[in-house]
């Protein structure tokens, strides 16, 4: 649906509805720090964000060109190729992955011993992997300065035309 | 494992699977840069779907200290999609707002459009030049 | 003064003193006449330091000097040995001779950009001391290309479309050739040999087998474009365009001459004489240097365009060189080396001459040179001493190298050599002495042409003051034509120093 | 004290210092900054690359958490070479950026502009410090987000960088998006994220047709970022849109830091006994590797613009990369290594000497560098340079690496390829001759008001150029650095330095 829609907006709700979803699914996988990021954050500010933009764009699209059957093509191989390597992965939900026998442990007790808050999670993001979340930081800073300095421009448009800057 | 146990023991990765194909599909099929940056955050939601799901332990529960001793899943991928869904944003935030200085200058945000008045630019140039 | 310098401080400033004299040089730019002194007296002091570091080779020193590596294990590496020292004297001698003649030359004609032209002309010099000396390939090949650069402008002077595209052919030519077959040939040579060092008896003995030494050998001649072998010679009449004194430096005192050179020092010191002959590498480019031999020649026959007919005599000669390396003879390889001294100060004979032509006529096509010899009988006598020592005439200093190279092919049994050197003497001879005889016997064009046109009026007055040539000009041809009879008397003492190096 | 944090100062010292660069409103103050910090990055480093030659592997572990259950910074021969390119080549920029920034991009967006400009240096000097694959895709990110944002800022010159910037958003996130899908399948298979201990565990898994894929994905995505042939399509516009400092840094830091990744994951994450790596190497690396050396320069041939000429010579030289690499031995991989110093230097002169003529002449097309030869000679002589070293001419650093690669050619046996590498210098030579014939014999067109640029884009250009000459006359240095950077890539992934290498 979202490919077929020629109406940006609603490709943007059904995106924000499917940014819902997913953190609906997210809780059941026991991912519930994630399912809260993902509503506020994916289903909530992106499509505020979206809508932002269209306002600001328009929001009916085009109707598509001649169709080619390659990113189909494409899509096809990329899907089979990534089924051709989940297939190697332990089982869903298996408890004797090496995912879960390696590393995982230490933080759960380490939590209850080295950090003692109650949050595995936040445990993990804060202090183990304290780091990322700095760079992380570091992301929203960048993503917030390059916005301000792309969208000032705007806010305040030059007389100049771009072209005549030489010499 | 037969046919069939083997999907059910695989569901949720080839469910992701499926999202992920479909939304670089919209990437690379679609010309109109906003339905390409919707594309591109249904391909990231879709990895962390991925990842969630490689964490689960059947029978487990959220990662949360309750005192008693418990089966939990994997915390770590948690962590890592917490920081990959806040890059996701940034990204996405970085994109429209590129779309609209696109839409600023070109009047458009349909990409075979740009490219038609890029060209013309270009035979421009490559004359006077 | 001289004498308390050590061999490696005479090494240094042999290519500082080129090097320095180019940014001096730059310095005076606005002082013409002090421009002009500076380059005298800096070709002076070179040659004279080459002079000097001969004579020490003679006394038995070794001269060597060693720099930083420029890959691992490969460092900038300068030798003093037989051949490059007599290269390097006979260079920075006639580098005297051929700023004497520029400083008349583009006086007299008004050229522009003097000041670039003597500093590259300088830069070329070091690059060719720096090939001269180098002590192993590698260091060879860098200033090899540094020569290709530097005298990239002076082929482009005149800056018109024509020149561009001259320029284009000869920078194109000679660096493709050298990126394409001689580097790897080097690269090559280093895999196997583990050195690129320039030893007696050289380095590949027993590294390379048959057909793969026969490509190694051939990648290395044609790697040297510079040496102007048939199918890649087009950058030579291509560079006729640039005003007289570079060509005669191009073909006379640098840039041929380091193609050939290079190739004799492949020929001696990298797969060694001995080897060469036991692989039989060079067998079947004798046979393509005998064909770029007869082929030029003929071509030159057809061209009636002065400096183009010497452009082609110039690749036919060179072709001697080439053949005598093929033969993988030591009397081959001793011709090879004297066919580079006679044939350089022959030819430089020969180009300046031309230059004075033009100088004092006007004058680039034989046809049109009629008569002339009257009124300039230096520039014509000089002219024919030149064209005599590159035939082969005793007693002119071609005679040795001819002698020497068919010495070298009776040695490796070679009959066929013979005859094609016997056929291109013939063929030189048609090409080289009807210019003079023209010259001398018939009487001036103008003289017959005057009834015929009106407007021949002017040039007929013009023609009337006829004179020779500027003194600069006539008097560094006439001396360059004097020691081609000297170097017939020197001939054996040459042969006799560059032949111990040549032995196993 | 300094110098036990130095692995991580030297990271957040250019991090910390981009929020500084928004407070403060004068360019100046902000270009004061930005230097600072770039000097500060390029002592480190070097002090860095001591050190791990001296006394090895330096792992430094961030918040005292011991890996792989904290993320470590870990420098060996081989990310603290990259990391003094990268410093290097970023502080450069940097010192020449004032006046180059103050022509092209408006007085009150500078500060914001050092800002990215510093979060994007920061950004690729965390990814070539971290040794952990998830950290590397959080600084990957900073820098790319913020290399979009600065590529955009070229739209004051020409609208097209806007959709330059938007293509290169949208493979540079698919890029990075493949890299975490192979990491999640490498994760979920060995359950650490540290890439040392990821080999560990990796080992014994050859068969397993989840690495297979996880190592595609990867390998793609980072092929993205390095524009490798059939990915390139990117890079072209991107460098010839984005402000002139932009297209300098990207073109000397960011390719080399995506190949630094590159051997990473090859080299480091799933070296361990890999039966097919070799063939992968061999049948995709190599062909794709000459095709990118032969399309892109013939590409770069037809080009009317010198910015697109140069990045098309981009795009090549990551196929020559991508051939050191494909030879899958200690020389190949040098040759690379080497190549890939030598390529951040040259290319980033030629860069900045255009960033000289576009301050002057406003303009970067081939008809306007005509007779700039006389005009600009101290830009021009740079950039004769900066083209003879592409070419390969000797005394140069383009010589080093194209001996060491047709020397590893060699040793492979594989001399088709060796007369490939010197076919395609030999391209160069083209395509650089028609811009420098074009600058020096053809006639100026117009305006004879343009002279040469002002000495603080001239020093820090010139301090590129001569160390383009002096390394060349002289490799030992990066030779001998490279070298052990391969080495401690190639033979011993785990140990680090071998004990037989050293300066």
């Amino acid at each position: 649906m979202i490919i077929r829609l020629q109406n940006l907006l609603s490709v943007v709700m059904l995106s924000g509805v499917f940014s819902l979803l997913s953190a609906g699914m997210f809780v059941t996988l026991d991912a519930v720090d994630v399912a809260f990021t993902e509503a506020a954050v994916g289903a909530g500010l992106t499509t505020i964000l979206f809508l932002g933009a269209l306002a600001l764009t328009g929001s009916a699209e085009k109707a598509p060109r001649q169709r080619s059957p390659l990113p189909l093509i494409v899509m096809a191989v990329l899907a089979a190729i990534l089924i051709y390597g989940v297939i190697g992965l332990p089982p869903f939900g298996s408890a004797d992955a090496p995912a879960h026998r390696y590393v995982m442990p230490e933080y759960i007790s380490g939590t209850q011993t080295q950090i003692g808050i109650p949050n595995i999670v936040s445990a993990v993001l804060a202090s183990y992997r304290g780091f990322d979340t700095l760079g992380e930081t570091g992301v929203i800073f960048t993503a917030g300065i390059g916005v301000i300095l792309l969208l000032r421009r705007r806010l305040a448009p030059r007389v100049s035309p771009p072209e005549d800057d030489a010499g | 494992m037969t046919g069939i146990d083997f999907i059910l023991a695989h569901y949720n990765y080839s469910a992701s699977i499926i999202l992920m194909a479909l939304g670089f599909y919209i990437v690379i099929s679609r010309g109109n840069l906003i339905k390409k940056i919707v594309g591109l955050n249904l391909f990231q939601v879709s990895v962390f779907m991925l990842y969630i799901s490689m964490g689960k332990v059947s029978g487990g529960t959220a990662p949360i200290l309750t005192g008693k001793p418990e089966l939990f899943s994997n915390p770590l991928p948690h962590v890592l999609i917490l920081t990959a869904i806040v890059v996701g944003v940034a990204t996405t935030a970085i994109g429209l707002a590129l779309i609209v200085r696109i839409k600023d200058a070109y009047g458009v945000i349909e990409e075979d459009e740009i490219l038609v008045m890029d060209r013309a630019r270009e035979q421009l140039d490559a004359r006077s030049g | 003064m001289m004498f308390a310098l050590g061999p490696e401080t005479v090494l240094q400033l042999i290519l500082l003193v080129p090097g320095l004299g180019a940014i001096l040089i730059g310095a005076t730019n606005r002082f013409p006449n002090l421009r002009d002194a500076l380059s005298l007296l800096i070709a002076t002091a070179l040659c004279a330091l080459a002079v000097w570091l001969l004579l020490d080779h003679v006394a038995g020193g070794i001269a060597r000097l060693q720099l930083t590596p420029i890959v691992q294990g490969l460092p900038i590496l300068f030798v003093a040995e037989p051949i490059g020292l007599v290269f390097a004297v006979l260079a920075s001698a006639l580098w005297i001779v051929i700023t004497a003649y520029s400083i008349g030359y583009m006086r007299k004609n008004n050229e522009p950009h003097q000041t670039r032209f003597y500093i590259c002309f300088a830069i070329a010099m070091a690059s060719t001391m720096g090939i001269a000396l180098a002590g192993n390939l590698l260091t060879l090949f860098l200033f090899y290309e540094i020569l290709t650069l530097s005298t990239y402008p002076l082929v482009v002077h005149h800056e018109t479309d024509a020149a561009r595209r001259a320029g284009r052919v000869y920078l194109g030519l000679l660096l493709s050739s050298s990126i394409l077959f001689l580097l790897p040939a080097i690269i090559w040579t280093w895999f196997l040999a583990g050195t690129l060092d320039f030893t007696r008896g050289g380095i590949l003995a027993g590294k390379i087998e048959g057909t793969q030494a026969a490509i190694l050998f051939a990648l290395f001649l044609f790697g040297a474009g510079k040496a102007a072998l048939m199918p890649l010679h087009r950058w030579l009449p291509a560079a006729m365009i640039a005003p007289t004194p570079v060509s005669a430096f191009l073909h006379a005192v640098a840039v041929v001459k380091a193609g050939v050179f290079t190739i004799l020092k492949v020929g001696v010191y990298i797969f060694g004489v001995g080897f060469l002959a036991s692989v039989q590498a060079s067998e079947w480019m004798l046979w393509v240097s005998a064909f770029s031999l007869i082929a030029a020649s003929v071509i030159a026959l057809g061209k009636d365009d002065l400096k183009a007919r010497l452009a082609y005599s110039t690749i036919a000669q060179l072709a001697y060189v080439t053949m005598g390396v093929c033969l993988a003879t030591v009397m081959g390889m001793v011709g090879g080396a004297m066919q580079l001294v006679t044939h350089a100060l022959g030819k430089i004979t020969l180009f300046m001459c031309a230059g004075a032509i033009y100088l004092a006529t006007g004058k680039t096509r034989i046809s049109d040179m009629r008569g002339l010899g009257r009124v300039m009988p230096f520039t014509f006598g000089a002219f024919l001493l030149g064209a005599l020592s590159i035939i082969g005439i005793p007693p002119l200093g071609g005679a040795w190298s001819k002698w020497f190279l068919m010495m070298g092919a009776s040695d490796a049994g070679h009959l066929a050599a013979l005859g094609i050197w016997m056929l291109s003497s013939l063929l030189s001879l048609a090409y080289l002495i009807p210019l003079v005889a023209r010259g001398f016997f018939l009487p001036l064009q103008e003289e017959e042409d005057r009834p015929q046109a009106q407007g021949r009026e002017i040039s007929v007055i013009r023609l009337a003051r006829l004179r020779e040539a500027p003194l600069w000009c006539v008097v560094p041809a006439c001396i360059t034509a004097l020691l081609s009879v000297l170097v017939y008397f020197a001939g054996p003492a040459i042969a006799g120093f560059i032949l111990p190096a040549l032995g196993p | 004290m300094i110098l036990q944090h130095l692995a991580i100062l030297q990271v957040m010292l250019p991090l910390l210092a981009a929020p500084l660069c928004v407070l403060s409103r004068s360019p100046l103050l902000a270009w004061g900054i930005a230097a600072l910090a770039g000097l500060f990055a390029l002592a480190g480093s070097f002090i860095l690359f001591a050190q791990v030659l001296n006394a090895g592997v330096i792992s430094y572990h961030i918040g005292n958490w011991a890996p792989p259950w904290g993320i470590e910074f870990r420098l060996d021969a081989a990310n603290s070479f990259v990391l003094v390119v990268v410093s290097l080549v970023g502080a450069v920029c940097i010192l020449y950026g004032r006046r180059s920034i103050e022509r092209e991009i408006p007085e009150d967006d500078q500060p914001l502009f050092y800002t990215m400009l510093l979060l994007c240096f920061a950004g690729m000097l965390g990814v070539t410090s971290t040794g952990d694959a998830f950290n590397l895709f959080v600084f990957l990110e900073i820098f790319s987000l913020s290399s979009y944002v600065l590529v955009a800022m070229g739209a004051e010159r020409d609208r097209r960088a806007l959709t330059a910037a938007f293509t290169y958003l949208l493979l540079g996130t698919i890029g990075a998006t493949f890299y975490v899908i192979g990491l999640g399948f490498v994760y979920a298979l060995t359950g650490t994220l540290n890439m040392a201990d990821m080999a560990v565990r990796i080992t014994g898994m050859a068969g397993s047709g989840t690495l297979r894929v996880a190592f595609a994905f990867m390998i793609i995505g980072m092929g993205l970022k390095l524009a490798i042939f059939p990915m390139h399509l990117w890079l072209p516009n991107a460098y010839a849109f984005a402000p002139s400092i932009v297209t300098a840094l990207l073109a000397g830091t960011a390719t080399k830091v995506a190949l630094y990744v590159l051997l990473r994951i090859l080299f480091t994450i799933f070296s361990p006994a890999y039966p097919f790596e070799s063939q992968t190497l061999q049948y995709l690396f190599l062909p794709l590797g000459l095709a990118g050396v032969f399309v892109a320069s013939i590409v770069a041939l037809f080009q009317q613009d010198v910015k697109r000429v140069l990045a098309w010579s981009s795009i090549a030289q990551s196929g020559y990369f991508l051939l050191g690499v494909s030879f899958a031995s200690v020389g190949g991989l040098m040759a690379s290594i080497v190549h890939l110093f030598n390529h951040a230097i040259m290319k980033s002169g030629l860069f900045l000497a255009v960033g000289c003529v576009v301050y002057r002449t406003g303009s970067c097309s081939i008809a306007s560098f005509r007779g700039l030869g006389h005009k600009m000679p101290w830009t021009m002589a740079a950039f004769v340079i900066g083209g003879l070293s592409m070419i390969g001419i000797p005394a140069t650093i383009g010589f080093t690496s194209k001996w060491y690669l047709i020397l590893a050619a060699l040793e492979r046996g594989w001399w088709p390829v060796a007369i490939a590498i010197v076919a395609g210098s030999l391209l160069a030579l083209f395509y650089f001759g028609r811009i420098i014939e074009a600058a020096y014999l053809q006639p100026s067109t117009d305006d004879s008001t343009i002279t040469e640029a002002p000495l603080s884009m001239l020093a820090p250009m010139w301090m590129l150029t001569i160390s383009c000459l002096a390394l060349g006359i002289d490799s030992e240095l990066t030779v001998s650095a490279a070298r052990a950077a391969a080495e401690a890539l190639f033979l011993d992934p785990h140990a680090g330095l071998p004990a037989h290498t050293g300066p």
